[in-house]
């Protein structure tokens, strides 16, 4: 094997890692000795500084980790303070009214009302803090129950659930028969 | 050979006509429609146990097949217009079903292609890190209103009720059985010992659900059977009168 | 600032992020145009081939993203966790290459070019990340739309949607073609 293979080798392994890695472990891969192998990465460690990369390559003890330079941490902040484009999609905001309503809820009956998998939607209203896990129902399983947060009512302007507009069953009579006029008409045709 | 065909699993009807298609290696746009009709019967004649949920998409082809076959056996009408072939609508769903089940297996390969790159799991500084700035709700929301939000939810759960089947939705819950015989039977000894005479209708009308009544029912069956109670009903749809055998 | 160092803050922001990361966003880091730090990318993406590193760029629609090249895959093997990959069934994969060509789509129209029902296919998609929801059809009972997601371009190794290998008339003469083939083979006989 070629010296430019293995500076390959040991670099897709330090970046695919993230973390740091035993040398021995390094060696084992290339299958080198432990000498020839950080004699190698020595010289990676060089070239890197040499040719003024992003990344280079520290030594921790036994093993090595691939990380970026100091120098960078400027731009990198750069990359962190931009205004991440967090926006309610309508499969959000359709979760999130779910949610409200029917509060205390699970994932399950989520999707039971949207009819497609809802992992996604609700993990991302937890991230920004629309939602929170609220314990657990006593049901085979044990699954999560989900509700709004305190952070929502501010956001919202209400002051407590009970300010929500509710649905109530007249207005659930109201959709059923909205439905069996489009079948009918549907079979009309 | 037939071993091989009765074990593969087909995705749905248009698989299946596929694969009958090929084995007997015609054209897919001239279908032997008697021929094809036939084996596609038999296959399903050796589905029978499947699931039936499946099983009636396959029917629905098998209706299309016969559908297709007689209006193919009738003989032509003498008119001036040249006459669709019967079998046009199918020919071109299979080559959009085939065009696609042969895209599935060219990203099939592509899948297995890219499987082999690895990424790495973000590894930001501490220093970086901290200048992560929080998610603000307010720009979040913004014009998002209560009353928006709830015109939404309205708008969900009236999609719910179209997609409500309106068959099925009337057939309720499964419950399990919570009265068991031998505890209505023990019951209706004791009843019947103090009632002497009752009628089975009064007696009903302490029941709730369907199955209690059920139950009840079946309970006196087997108590007229081992004699501890006689029955009598004058008319057919009558109330049925219940007596006591059993000395006090 | 020179070649170099741009270079560097790429090479450093690609391998902090992990993730993909915008065009966007990378050039506003630089303080250059969109078409300048494209370029400047691509001219990377060449040099890290030319050179046979252990790591490449790829793109995803409007972002780039760092990660192992192929090669580097038997080696890698040997040390790093094979990240969980879901497996794809015949089922999944005709309903998959049905959303990808015909995106927007309603699971009524996958289902009526599959002859079967779609919903736990369709589900199992969104699941896995490989599908998404795009909003809703201005139709009666304003069914759901699906189409594929980032997820799905890099899980199968395309740049873009417009990528995806072409399905024309053409091709669909093609499969004629071999039909008739088969046909005069069976003639032939």
């Amino acid at each position: 094997m070629v010296l430019e293979q293995q500076e390959a080798i040991i670099e897709a392994v330090l970046f695919s890692m993230g973390e740091s890695v035993e040398l021995e472990k390094i060696a084992e891969v290339l299958e080198l000795s432990k000498e020839e192998t950080k004699k190698i990465i020595y010289g990676m460690m060089e070239k890197y500084e040499k040719e003024n990369r992003g990344i280079q390559i520290i030594e921790i003890e036994d093993a090595f980790q691939m990380c970026t330079r100091k120098e960078m941490y400027e731009y990198l902040i750069k990359i962190a303070k931009q205004p991440k484009r967090h926006v309610l999609t309508d499969v959000l905001l359709e979760t999130l009214s779910i949610i409200a309503y029917k509060q205390p809820i699970t994932k399950l009956e989520i999707e039971k009302i949207r009819g497609v998998s809802c992992d996604h939607a609700v993990n991302k209203l937890v991230e920004y803090n629309l939602v929170c896990e609220l314990g657990r129902l006593d049901a085979p399983g044990r699954p999560l129950l989900f509700g709004t947060t305190e952070e929502f009512l501010r956001s919202f302007g209400v002051q407590s659930l009970e300010e929500l507009p509710v649905l109530n069953a007249e207005q659930v009579e109201e959709f059923k028969q909205q439905a069996e006029e489009e079948m009918h008409l549907k079979l009309d045709v | 050979m037939e071993l091989t065909v009765k074990l593969q699993v087909f995705e749905g009807p248009l698989d299946l006509l596929l694969h009958l298609l090929e084995k007997n290696k015609v054209n897919i746009y001239d279908i032997p429609i008697v021929e094809i009709t036939n084996q596609y019967l038999e296959y399903i004649g050796e589905m029978k146990r499947q699931d039936l949920n499946i099983m009636s998409e396959f029917l629905v082809m098998a209706a299309t097949l016969i559908d297709i076959k007689s209006k193919m056996l009738l003989p032509k009408e003498e008119t001036e217009e040249e006459e669709e072939d019967p079998r046009a609508e199918l020919v071109q769903k299979l080559l959009e079903y085939k065009m696609y089940k042969c895209m599935s297996y060219e990203l099939k390969d592509r899948q297995m292609d890219a499987e082999r790159v690895l990424f790495k799991v973000p590894t930001i500084p501490d220093e970086v890190r901290q200048y992560e700035e929080p998610i603000d709700i307010e720009e979040l929301v913004s014009d998002i209103t209560l009353t928006k939000l709830n015109a939404i939810f309205k708008s969900v759960m009236k999609k719910q009720v179209d997609k409500i089947d309106p068959i099925r939705s009337q057939f309720g819950k499964i419950e399990k059985e919570e009265v068991s015989l031998e505890e209505r039977m023990v019951y209706l000894e004791e009843y019947a010992m103090e009632h002497k005479n009752f009628s089975f209708r009064g007696l009903l009308e302490e029941q709730s659900s369907k199955m209690e009544i059920i139950v009840t029912f079946l309970a006196i069956l087997e108590l007229m059977k081992t004699g501890k109670i006689f029955i009598s009903q004058e008319n057919i749809f009558d109330d049925i009168f219940i007596e006591s055998r059993v000395a006090a």
